[in-house]
C-alpha cells in the first residue's frame, strides 16, 4: 500500500479526512474521487465544476436534522430566563431566515446573502445555491427524535459508542437517552418571551461554534445588526443576549465544541447532531439539545463518471472527520449497497 | 593594534560592496518571486499566494481587526506570547535543577534517564490532545510547548554539568571549596553556556509547537489559531499575516536569547 | 622535622578485574622551604604523588604526613598548579586568585588586598580585570601560580607547570618561579619532563622508576642559584640524570 | 591492557547493581503512576488517560484496524513514514548540495542567505496551511517536512565547510591538489560529519512536523491522522496506540542515523 | 647554482586602511642537500616566508627561486609539513601518505609501492591502518613527514613541526629526522623558536630580526654529527645565538 498508490478494493469505499473546504482542490487534483460535505461547500463544488452531486442527505433521510443548539446543562439551569431568550432569538433569526429565502426578489434576501457571503467568506451565488440545499428549522419533531435514536445506533454499530456508555450515563436504552438528551423544554418557554427594553443590560453568553458553516445561519443572523425591524440591533440584543466566542473565528469540527463544553469555555454551541451525542456519551460531557439549526444539506459530490452509489466501491472519498454527520451519512450509505468504509 | 574603528560610507562600499549588491539581489529577487508568482498564480484562478502589497493591506487591516476574528492582530500576537513564555518559564523552571541533579548525582541520573528515555522521543505534538483533554483548552497549549522545550533545556543542562571540567573541580577542592561551594561556584557557572544551547534549541521547538496546538483550540485568539481560521476559511491573505507575525515572534525571541547568550559568553570570559 | 613526608606510600587503582599497582614504597622526607623535582619516566606515577599530597586521591597503602598529620583531604594547607592551567573562565585574573579565600569566608576588602598583593607578586598588574581566554599561556601559569599563593598554603605542588608553554617562555617562567620562591621561601614539590628545568629549579631531584613508580635516585644539588645553563657543572649533572632516565626510555 | 571481556551475569550485577536496581525502580514506578494515575482518573469519570493494559489492548485490535478508522496500523505507519521518507530525502537532496555550494562560495552565500534567513524563521507548520493549498492534500505533508528539515540541513552542511581546517586545505594544495580535488578529497569528507548532525537534527523537526501536519489532511491514512482522530471522538486508548507508534518510529529513525554516524565516524577515523 | 634563492623577499600584509610590513629585504640562498634552520621572535615572519615558498603566500616584492624559477603557486615540487600536522583525519596512515601521489594520477599498485617505502622510513611499520586520532604526537608527525617526502620534493619546508612534542618526543624526533635527512638528502628549510632543536639540526641557522622580519645574523654550523649537546662546541654555540636572541627577547 502506501499514499502515492492506494490499492483498490472494490468492496471497500477508502476515505480520509480533509477539511470540506479542500475537498473540492482534492478531487480536481485527482488525490479524492468525491468527498462529502455541508454547506457552502457543495454548492463549490458544483458551481466551479469540480464535480456533480451524487446524493443529498435530504434524499437519502428526509428533514434529517443536522446541525443543533445545545446548551451546557448545569448553566441553562441556572439560568434558564437567558437560555430562554437565547432559544426566542435563534427562532426569530431562523424564522426571518425561512420568510426571506421565500421572497427571492426582496432587499431582505439581498441583505441574507450578503452576510452569508461575508460570513462563508464566498459570493452570493455560493450561499443562494447552498440555502436550496438545506432547510432552516428549529423545531424538533419526532421525526427528528427517530433520527437522534438512529445516529447514536449508528454509532453503537460502528462500535464507537458501547452499551457501557449508554449506562454509565444513566441511560437505559438508546430512547430513553434521546428522550432526556433532547430539553424542547425551553423552546417551549420561548413562546412567552418578549424583547427586553430598549436599554436593558445584556447578558453575556458564550457561544461555540464551527468555522464557516453555512448551517448555522441563523446563529450569524441573530448576531448582525444589520438585519431589518430591530432597530439596528442585533436579534440577540432584541432578546437581551450579547454574545462572546473564546474562538471568534470557529473550531474546525463539532468534537472542538464538545471539548470547549468540557472546559466550560462556551455556555451554548452550535455543532454537528452526532458530536453533541456522541461526545456526551463518550465522555459524559454535561451538555443537552434544545433546538435544532438546520435539517438535510450534505451531499456527496463525485468526479465525473461515478454516476451511482455502486460506483463509489474501491473509490476515495474525503470525509470532515468521524464525528460528522457527514461521516455516519457515507457510512450508512455505503453499508445499505454492501460496502464498507474504511481510512486509507 | 587595532586600525581607525570610524570607517568612512565609501571605506565600507569599497570592501563590502559585492556582499551588498549580492544581498540586495537576494531580497530584490526573493520579493519579485513572491510577487510574479501571485500574479500568475492568481491568473490561474488559484489565490494561495496573495501579493506582497495583498498581504500588506491585509495586514493593515488585521491591526484592528480581521475580518475572520474581529481580533486585533495585536491581541492574537499577545495570546500566543503568553502561552509561548509560560510554557517556555515552566519547562526552564523544572528542567534546570532538574538537569542539574541529573548531571550531578548518579543515583538521580539512573533513576530518571528511563523515565525521561521513554518520553523524550514523543513528539510534543502526538500529545497534544492529551494535554487539551487533560489540562484544558486554557493550559493545554502551554503544557505543549513545555513539554516540547523541557527535553532539550533538560539535557543540554545534564550534559553541561558532565562536561565540567574535572580540573575545575579539583582546582577549587584544593583551594579549600567545600561540596556546596564547588556546586554553586564551579558547576553552575559551567553549565550556565550549555543552559544557553538548550534554550535556543527550545525556542525553536516552542514556536514549531505552538502554532500547531493553536490549531486544536485557542481561548483568547492567537496566531496559530488565526492562521488555521483563514485557512480553513481560504483567507489567504491574513494566513500570511499570520505567518510573518509568527516568524517575526520566532525571530525576536531568538535574537533576544542570542544577544543574552553574547552577554553570557562575554561576562564569563568565554568569548 | 621535615615539613612533607611520604612514609613507604603504594598507590593501587582498580583495573577491570586486577588491579593497577601505580606506585610502591616510595618514602621520601622534604624539608621546610625545600625546591624538589620529581622526574621519571610517563606513567611512573609522578601526578597520582601530587594528587595523593593534595587530598585529591586516596592513600593505598602507607601515609603522608603534613606537619607531622596524616594527609586525608584537599585543604587550603596545601596549593596546587596544574599543567592544563585550570583557571575558572568566568572568572577574571582578580576573581581568579581570590577564589580560595572567598571560599574560605575572608571578607572582600582583604580579600581584594591579598589579591592585589600576588597579582603584583606574580607581575601581573594593570591584568586583574583580564579573563583568562585573553592571557597567552605565561600569563595563564602566573594566574594560577597566584592564585595557589593567596591562600598561603604551607606547600606548593606542581604538575608539569610549564609543560604548555613554548621553549622561550618556559625559560622566562623558570627565572619568575624562582624569585617568587625566593621572595615566599615556599616548599616546592614540583613534577617535569625536563631534566634541564630540573636541574635549573630544584634543591633535590628524585628520580623515579617505571611503573611501579618508586625512588630510583636522589640527586642534591649544590649549585649556587642562579645557574648558569651553560655552565660545566650543570652541563655534567645534566647529562648525568639525562643517562639515568635513558636507560629506561619508553618507545614514542 | 584490556581485562578479560567475557563478564559472569553476577559479575556485571556487582558492578553495575545499583544502575540496574534504580533503573527498574524508574521504569516499574513510571509504569505504576501511569497505571494509579488511569484508575484514579476513571474513578473521577475521565478517560483521557487509559490504564496500560487498555492501551496494550487497543493495540492488538488496532493491527487489524480500530474501530474508528478500520486501517490496520501498520498501513497508518507506513503512510506517514512515506511521506516522513519523501519529504526527508527531498530536503537531503536539496539541501546537500546547496549547503556545499553557499559554504563554499562566498558569491553564493550573500546571493543565498539573506533569502533563506527570512524563510527560515517560519515554523514549518506555520506553511503547513500553504502548503497544503499549494501541493494538494497529497503532496502538501510532505512539503511541509521538507521544510522543516530542509533548513538544519543545509545550515549544518555549510557551517561544516565553512568549518574545514585552514591547514587542511594549505596541506592538499601543497601536495598538488586541484580546487576541485581539494573540493572532492578534503571538503566533502570534512563535511560529512555535520550533515550528520543536520540528519539528527532534522529528524527531530521531522516527526515533530508530520505528526501535526497529518492533522490537516492524510491521504492514505496517518499516525498523526490516527491520533487526531482518535482524540477528536474521545477515544483515547486508541489515540495512545498511536502516540506510542510516533515514538517508536522516531526512536528507530534516530537509532539508526546514530548507528550510521558512529559507523561514519569510525570510518572517517573521527571517533 | 643554489637550489633555492629568496631574491630581496618583501611581504606585505593589508591591515585595516595601512598596511603591515612583515617581511622585508630578505635574501638568502640555499643549497641543494643544505639544512637550514630559522630562528627569530614571534611574528618576525618565519611562517610567512615558508608558506611563501611554498606557494600559499603571495609574493608582495622580490622574488623567490626554486631552480632558478620563479615561484608563483604550490607544487608538489615542494613539500611541507606543519606544526598541527594537518593530517586528514578521515584517512589512514598509508591513505594519508598517498594523498599527494593520488591527485598527482599515480596508479595504485605505485601508489601503494611508494606510500609503504615511506611508511618504512619513518618508521611506522604495522601502523598503515592507523587512523591520525589512534596516534601520538611523534607518530602524527612521521605521518606528516612522510606524507610531504611521498611527492620526492626538492625543498622539504617544516614549520616548528616538533612544537607540539613534549620534551622526550622532540628529542627523539630530531635524531629520526637527520636520520631521514641523510637518507633522502632533502634540502630542508626548518622554522623553530628552540636554539638547542635548530644547533642540533642545522648546517645554517638564519637568525632574523624582529618584524618587519630581515636577516639578522647568519651562522654557518661546522660541527660533526651526530652532535653532542653536553659538548662544549655546542653549548657555547647555544649560548652565543641564545645570548644574541635575547636582545631581542620580547615580554611574555
Ligand atoms: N584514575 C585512575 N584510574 C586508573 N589508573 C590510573 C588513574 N590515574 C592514573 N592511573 C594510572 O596510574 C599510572 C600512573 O599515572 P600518573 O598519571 O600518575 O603518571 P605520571 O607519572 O604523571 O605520567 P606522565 O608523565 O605521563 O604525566 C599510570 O599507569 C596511569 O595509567
Ligand atoms: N594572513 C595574515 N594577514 C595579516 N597579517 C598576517 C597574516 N599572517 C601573518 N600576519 C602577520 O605577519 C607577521 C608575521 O607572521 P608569522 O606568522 O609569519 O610570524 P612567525 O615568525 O611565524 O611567528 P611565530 O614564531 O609566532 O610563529 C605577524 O605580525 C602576523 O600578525
Ligand atoms: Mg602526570
Ligand atoms: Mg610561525
Amino acid at each position: 500500500s502506501g499514499i502515492l498508490n492506494p490499492a483498490n478494493d472494490p468492496t471497500v469505499i477508502k476515505y480520509t479526512n480533509i477539511a470540506p473546504k479542500d475537498q473540492s482542490a482534492a478531487i480536481r487534483q485527482g488525490t479524492v474521487d468525491g468527498g462529502v460535505s455541508w454547506e457552502p461547500y457543495v454548492s463549490d463544488s458544483v458551481l466551479d465544476g469540480t464535480g456533480h452531486v451524487l446524493l443529498e442527505s435530504g434524499d437519502y433521510w428526509p428533514n434529517h436534522p443536522c446541525c443543533v443548539v445545545a446548551f451546557d446543562k448545569e448553566w441553562a439551569a441556572a439560568n434558564s430566563e437567558t437560555a430562554q431568550r437565547f432559544v426566542k432569538a435563534h427562532i426569530v433569526a431562523t424564522e426571518w431566515i425561512q420568510q426571506t429565502l421565500k421572497e427571492p426578489n426582496s432587499e431582505n434576501y439581498t441583505k441574507l446573502m450578503e452576510i452569508g457571503a461575508a460570513f462563508s467568506n464566498r459570493n452570493v451565488s455560493v450561499v443562494a445555491e447552498a440555502t436550496k440545499h438545506m432547510q432552516m428549522e428549529y423545531n424538533i419533531s419526532d421525526e427528528s427524535r427517530q433520527y437522534f435514536q438512529n445516529y447514536t445506533q449508528e454509532y453503537m454499530n460502528l462500535g464507537l459508542l458501547k452499551e457501557s456508555n449508554l449506562n454509565d450515563n444513566g441511560y437505559s436504552n438508546v430512547s430513553e437517552f434521546v428522550q432526556q438528551y433532547v430539553n424542547t423544554g425551553y423552546m417551549e418557554a420561548a413562546a412567552g418571551i418578549e424583547p427586553v427594553a430598549a436599554n436593558a443590560q445584556l447578558t453575556t453568553v458564550r457561544v461555540g461554534f464551527l468555522a464557516g458553516d453555512l448551517h448555522q445561519f441563523a446563529r450569524v443572523v441573530a448576531e448582525s445588526t444589520e438585519i431589518p425591524g430591530f432597530d439596528g440591533k442585533s436579534i440577540f440584543a432584541t432578546y437581551g443576549i450579547q454574545t462572546t466566542s473564546p474562538q471568534p473565528g470557529g473550531y474546525a469540527a463539532g468534537g472542538n465544541v464538545m471539548d470547549a463544553f468540557n472546559l466550560d469555555q462556551i455556555d451554548v454551541g452550535y455543532l454537528g447532531s452526532p458530536p453533541a451525542i456522541m461526545r456526551h456519551l463518550q465522555n459524559g460531557i454535561p451538555t443537552e439539545i434544545v433546538a435544532l439549526a438546520n435539517t438535510e444539506g450534505s451531499a456527496i459530490v463525485v468526479r465525473a463518471g461515478i454516476d451511482n452509489i455502486a460506483d463509489l466501491g474501491g473509490k476515495f472519498i474525503a470525509s470532515p472527520g468521524e464525528s460528522s454527520i457527514q461521516y455516519l451519512l457515507l457510512r450508512s450509505v455505503a453499508e445499505q449497497n454492501g460496502l464498507t468504509v474504511r481510512m486509507g | 593594534m587595532m586600525g581607525t574603528t570610524s570607517w568612512s560610507w565609501r571605506e565600507i562600499l569599497r570592501r563590502e560592496g559585492t556582499k551588498i549588491v549580492l544581498t540586495a539581489i537576494s531580497l530584490v529577487s526573493f520579493l519579485l518571486i513572491w510577487w510574479g508568482l501571485s500574479i500568475y498564480l492568481e491568473s490561474m484562478k488559484l489565490s494561495y499566494l496573495p501579493a506582497p502589497d495583498v498581504v500588506f493591506e491585509a495586514f493593515l487591516v488585521s491591526l484592528s481587526g480581521d475580518p475572520l476574528t474581529h481580533n486585533p492582530l495585536l491581541n492574537h500576537i499577545i495570546a500566543s506570547l503568553n502561552r509561548f513564555v509560560w510554557g517556555f518559564a515552566l519547562a526552564i523552571v523544572l528542567a534546570v535543577p532538574l538537569g542539574l541533579l541529573m548531571g550531578g548525582s548518579k543515583y538521580a541520573r539512573y533513576l530518571g534517564m528511563p523515565a525521561s528515555e521513554i518520553l523524550r522521543p514523543i513528539p510534543p505534538l502526538a500529545l497534544a490532545g492529551f494535554f487539551f483533554a487533560a489540562f484544558g483548552v486554557l493550559y493545554g497549549p502551554i503544557v505543549t510547548v513545555f513539554y516540547g522545550v523541557f527535553f532539550p533545556v533538560l539535557y543540554n543542562v545534564m550534559f553541561g554539568v558532565r562536561s565540567v571540567d574535572p580540573i575545575l573541580l579539583d582546582a577549587a577542592r584544593t583551594l579549600g571549596a567545600s561540596r556546596l561551594q564547588m556546586f554553586g561556584k564551579v558547576i553552575l557557572p559551567f553549565t550556565i553556556p550549555y543552559l544557553m544551547t538548550g534554550i535556543s534549541i527550545g525556542l525553536g521547538v516552542g514556536w514549531m509547537v505552538i502554532v500547531a496546538a493553536e490549531w486544536i483550540a485557542a481561548p483568547g485568539g492567537g496566531v496559530g489559531a488565526l492562521i488555521l481560521s483563514t485557512y480553513t476559511n481560504g483567507m489567504y491573505d491574513y494566513m500570511f499575516v499570520g505567518i510573518i507575525a509568527v516568524a517575526i515572534l520566532g525571530i525576536l525571541t531568538t535574537s533576544l536569547s542570542r544577544l543574552l547568550e553574547n552577554k553570557v559568553a562575554e561576562r564569563m570570559g568565554m568569548k | 622535622m621535615s615539613i612533607l613526608s611520604f612514609k613507604n606510600v603504594g598507590k593501587v587503582f582498580p583495573k577491570d578485574k586486577e588491579e593497577l599497582v601505580a606506585i610502591q614504597n616510595f618514602t621520601l622526607d622534604v624539608e621546610e622551604g625545600e625546591f624538589v623535582c620529581l622526574l621519571g619516566p610517563s606513567g611512573c606515577g609522578k601526578t597520582t604523588l601530587l594528587r595523593m599530597v593534595a587530598g585529591l586521591e586516596s592513600i593505598s597503602k602507607g601515609a603522608i604526613e603534613l606537619n607531622g598529620k596524616g594527609i586525608t583531604e584537599p585543604g587550603s594547607d596545601r596549593g596546587m598548579v596544574f599543567q592544563d592551567f585550570g583557571l575558572f573562565p568566568w572568572r577574571n585574573v582578580k576573581r581568579n586568585i581570590e577564589f580560595g579565600l572567598e571560599v574560605r569566608g575572608i571578607p572582600p576588602e582583604k580579600r581584594a588586598e591579598t589579591a592585589q598583593k600576588y597579582v603584583e607578586l606574580v607581575g601581573l598588574k594593570g591584568f586583574e580585570q583580564s579573563h583568562p581566554n585573553e592571557l597567552s599561556g605565561g600569563m595563564k601559569q602566573r594566574v594560577g601560580i597566584a592564585r595557589a599563593l593567596a591562600n598561603d598554603p604551607a606547600v606548593l605542588l606542581m604538575d608539569e607547570p610549564f609543560g604548555a608553554l613554548d621553549a622561550q617562555t618556559r625559560n622566562q617562567m623558570q627565572f619568575e618561579l624562582l624569585r617568587i620562591w625566593k621572595e615566599t621561601r615556599k616548599t616546592v614539590l614540583f613534577v617535569t619532563h625536563s631534566v634541564d628545568e630540573a636541574v635549573f629549579l630544584a634543591d633535590r631531584i628524585v628520580v623515579m622508576t617505571g611503573r611501579p613508580g618508586s625512588i630510583k635516585d636522589l640527586w642534591e644539588l649544590e649549585l649556587p642559584r642562579p645557574r648558569n645553563r651553560a655552565s660545566s657543572e650543570f652541563i655534567a649533572l645534566r647529562k648525568d640524570i639525562l643517562d639515568e632516565l635513558e636507560v629506561q626510555k619508553t618507545v614514542v
